[in-house]
């Protein structure tokens, strides 16, 4: 049993934080895990992603050309990645920012306004919180508490005052249910 | 001629071992390894005393100096020295260079164990050409000065300007003691080894880099006799290289030594 | 002790701290800065050392003069670093002191680019350095792998007095995976009979070391003296991990992340019934060449995947001397095979029919698209 | 009276180079015209009375070569009594 997830999204979306957290999830839940980021030397405001893969056996290959899932934060993400979701995968799309709806009929797509709730939270920097939330409510690999006690020990010291909100956007984002596009 | 009641003057420090030298007759390296030598008896550093040679006509300075000693490639001396002091804080490094391995192949390494002030004590010996490949142009050539590479004597407007080294590593922050030195004559021989005993303290009580240029003749790439080249190293060398101390940390100027 | 979660780099150092890492000296180069960075904070915290060098070279000769003390030392850089610190390599291979090398690959040749390569194979596993000598080389695929391999690269090297190097890509050095650290070891303090340290510590028996032999028969008996050591490397040190071999018509052999992106494929080639096995080596240097000429008596075919043009592809060629047709997929330049790029190839390997004409490296690049 | 001093050439080292010759103040040192060392070399030697044991030659000598000594103080004392 084998979940690929790529996230994507511009840099400062919080994505390679957000793969950190599912992996993190994962490694406390006793599965396998790997996080790979594609990196580059646009250090900020490129465009970034991550690809996280979660199993019950020791991992192949870290990256994959068709994913389970794809949780994308951008225009150019979606157009990158719907194409390539495995059939009857998921794709997570955040419906703030990308002005066109998902066209293919073969997956699943949840569209989630992550920085609007982002933003009514207070701090749009938890945009990524809220598509985790809606993610993981369509593919429940790993459960919202998971994630939560993951942040809770890896988030910097210094967000910490900033927990209960994230724990809010988790739950936020995880009230949109997918929906066959 | 049998004299009684006597003392001796002066003998080969113990610090050389027992050995005769590759260098040519006349070759100053053999009286900047002697004055070396007699400083670290004098201090009784033997035992802690781990050099690093380099490449050039020193290439074999660790057979002829009686310690530990660690063998760098052509200008990695410093690097070398670096990372012996780094794991050995207490032992006394030096490197021993000529003007080829540290101020052309290895400026990178010289200018930076300087900037980092690192502990150990550097001898540059400065004889105005490439002694061991057979006296080509090095950085040091004055100008005009012929070399097997510059036959009709060093051109600035194509060959560029020789370096100074002490005067380029003065300007480092981290450098502590830099000073010129001759060895040219018995006045200027006392005035190096003199220097040469203050930069071992200077590492001795961790202050930081210290490195002394040594002014030396090379007779036989020069095409004159030694007696000559310490002439021709007093009428050219000295009025390009002055003699002087180049960098003295306040707090090694006031070292009682 | 719990598993956690380390990017290859960082993991990497930590292992080599609780191997007893008495001093780190390197330069930052992507993709393996942030094993410097991590190392800046922690070997001073612990009272070892650590120096940014000025330059690979100033690096790699620190190692060399820390390494003559007999300490344990270690550099790391990528491939264009790597091969400004060749001379260094070359001079610590002839003086026969160990150290422990990382190299985590980009793609080259030249400035190349930051994204993950394993063209440095010929570099590393065939020399790089001038003059006969071999190095223990290490390619482990995932972070515990490589936290394993260099807590041990330090026992290897001081073993065999020879160069360890630890041989990754730069998306192992990038990526995370759990992984469980070993126990910290504590610092040495036994020094063996050739370490440099001052008269002080060795009273009487003044010692060099070096990596001249002016006279060749020394050089000669040097050299010898090496290969004899090496002898004992190759007896005892080969690693490699097999998956799917026992009945296996068809072996895939590929090292590195090439490895891991291969298992998924042979995995994916198991669910479509096709009878294929991977050989993933874990030392490239001794190469397992026992078990690929076990293998070559007994496959049908091999396929050879690496993110690079064919490196390793002669190795395995030279051992398996024309039995057994093989084939090669490689991808260049920064580029990662996707495992449905390899499990076609298998699928290709298992439905035509093999040919031994011509070399496999020809055959590869005729498939490739031509782009321009 | 000067101070009497003499000096010794270790032959296996001296390369007949000439510096001590050219800086002894007294001019008291030249190389031997007549023996050759291993190495082939025409030694330093002091070819006539008057060396003071300054030790002006061994500073300069590259080689190390040269063992100065000097009548002891007391050893004078005696002399000139």
């Amino acid at each position: 049993m084998q979940t690929e997830i790529i996230i994507a999204g511009f840099g400062g979306q919080g994505i390679l934080f957000a793969g950190q957290l599912l992996a993190y999830a994962a490694m406390d839940n006793g599965l396998e895990t790997t996080w790979i980021p594609s990196y580059g030397p646009e250090m900020r405001g490129g465009t970034a992603n991550c690809t996280v893969i979660i199993a019950d056996e020791e991992i192949g290959s870290p990256v994959v050309r068709n994913p389970q899932v794809a949780i994308v934060m951008n225009r150019p993400s979606l157009d990158k990645y719907e194409p390539l979701v495995k059939p009857g995968g998921l794709l997570v799309v955040n419906s703030s920012i990308i002005d066109r709806t998902p066209e293919r009929k073969d997956i699943q797509a949840a569209l989630v306004p992550a920085n609007d709730i982002a933003e009514q939270l207070g701090d749009r920097r938890m945009a990524n919180m809220v598509m985790l939330g809606a993610f993981l409510a369509n593919l429940p690999v790993l459960s919202i508490e998971a994630i939560e006690k993951a942040l809770q020990e890896h988030l910097p010291e210094r967000h910490h005052k900033l927990l209960p909100k994230n724990y809010q956007a988790l739950r936020e984002g995880a009230r949109y249910l997918a929906e066959k596009v | 001629m049998v004299m009684l009641d006597e003392v001796v003057v002066y003998q080969r420090p113990q610090s050389l071992e027992e050995c005769a030298t590759h260098y040519c007759p006349g070759c100053t390296h053999g009286v900047a390894h002697r004055l070396i030598a007699e400083v670290i008896d004098e201090m009784g550093l033997r035992e802690r005393m781990i050099g690093v040679a380099s490449v050039g006509c020193s290439v074999f300075a660790y057979n002829y100096f009686d310690f530990d000693f660690v063998q760098a490639p052509h200008g990695r001396a410093p690097a070398m020295a670096t990372g012996i002091k780094r794991v050995l804080p207490d032992r006394i490094v030096m490197t021993y260079q000529g003007d080829g391995d540290m101020a052309s192949i290895g400026m990178g390494e010289i200018v930076h164990a300087a900037a980092r002030g690192e502990n150990i004590t550097v001898f540059f010996l400065n004889n105005a050409n490439y002694g061991m490949t057979g006296g080509q142009m090095a950085p040091t050539t004055l100008p005009g000065q012929q070399t097997t590479s510059s036959p009709k004597g060093r051109d600035v407007e194509t060959q560029g300007y020789p370096v100074r080294a002490s005067e380029l590593l003065a300007t480092l922050e981290g450098a502590s003691y830099v000073v010129r030195r001759s060895l040219h004559d018995p006045k200027n021989i006392r005035m190096a080894k003199k220097a040469i005993r203050t930069a071992f303290e200077v590492q001795v009580r961790g202050l930081g880099f210290s490195m002394i240029e040594l002014l030396s003749i090379c007779p036989t790439n020069w095409g004159m006799t030694p007696v000559q080249s310490l002439h021709w190293l007093e009428e050219h060398m000295i009025p390009y290289y002055p003699i002087g101390d180049y960098k003295v940390h306040p707090i090694v100027a006031e070292l009682k030594i | 002790m719990a598993r956690e979660l380390w990017k290859g780099n960082n993991a990497i150092a930590e292992a080599a701290v609780r191997a007893g890492l008495q001093a780190y000296f390197g330069y930052p180069i992507t993709p393996q800065t942030e094993l410097l960075e991590y190392l800046s904070a922690r070997m001073p915290e612990l009272g070892r050392a650590f120096v940014q060098a000025e330059s690979e070279l100033g690096a790699i000769n620190m190692v060399y003069g820390a390494a003559c003390t007999g300490a344990r030392v270690m550099t790391s850089s990528s491939s264009p670093g790597i091969s400004l610190m060749m001379e260094g390599i070359s001079y610590i291979a002839g003086t026969e002191v160990p150290i422990v090398l990382v190299d985590v690959m980009r793609g080259g040749p030249g400035l190349g680019n930051i994204a993950p390569a394993q063209s440095d194979y010929n570099q590393i596993v065939h020399g790089g350095g001038h003059g006969d000598y071999n190095a223990i080389v290490l390619a482990p695929a995932s972070i515990q792998e490589s936290v394993d391999l260099t807590y041990e690269a330090f026992d290897l090297a001081e073993k065999y007095r020879a160069i360890t190097v630890i041989l990754i890509d730069g998306s192992i050095g990038q990526m995370m995976e759990p992984a469980e650290m070993p126990p910290m070891r504590p610092l040495k303090t036994e020094y063996p009979d050739w370490a440099v340290r001052g008269m002080v510590e060795h009273p009487g028996e003044r010692r060099v070391l070096s990596s001249i032999y002016l006279d060749p028969p020394d050089e000669e008996a040097a050299n010898l003296r090496m290969l004899r050591r090496w002898q004992q490397v190759e007896a005892n040190e080969v690693r490699f991990k097999g998956y799917y071999l026992e009945d296996a018509r068809f072996v895939v052999v590929g090292f590195g992340s090439a490895g891991r992106v291969a298992l998924s494929a042979v995995r994916a080639a198991r669910a479509e019934g096709i009878p294929v096995g991977l050989l993933r080596p874990i030392t490239l240097k001794p190469f397992p060449v026992k078990a690929l000429d076990e293998l070559a008596q007994r496959v049908e075919g091999i396929l050879v995947v690496e993110m690079n043009s064919g490196q390793m592809l002669e190795d395995v060629r030279r051992v398996v001397g024309g039995r057994v047709p093989v084939e090669f997929y490689g991808r260049l330049g920064g580029i990662i095979p996707m495992p449905d790029e390899v499990l076609e190839e298998i699928r290709r390997l298992s439905r035509e029919p093999l040919t031994q004409d011509g070399h496999p490296r020809d055959r590869w690049l005729a498939r490739m698209p031509r782009s321009n | 009276m000067p101070v009497k001093g003499r000096i010794v050439v270790n032959e296996a080292y001296c390369k007949g180079c000439e510096l001590c010759v050219d800086a002894c103040p007294q001019q008291v040192i030249a190389l031997d015209p007549v023996r050759i060392t291993a190495k082939g070399y025409h030694p330093a030697t002091l070819v006539q009375e008057g060396c003071t044991g300054c030790g002006i030659c061994a500073i300069v000598c590259p080689e190390a070569a040269i063992t100065v000594y000097r009548e002891a103080a007391k050893a004078r004392q005696t002399a000139a009594a």
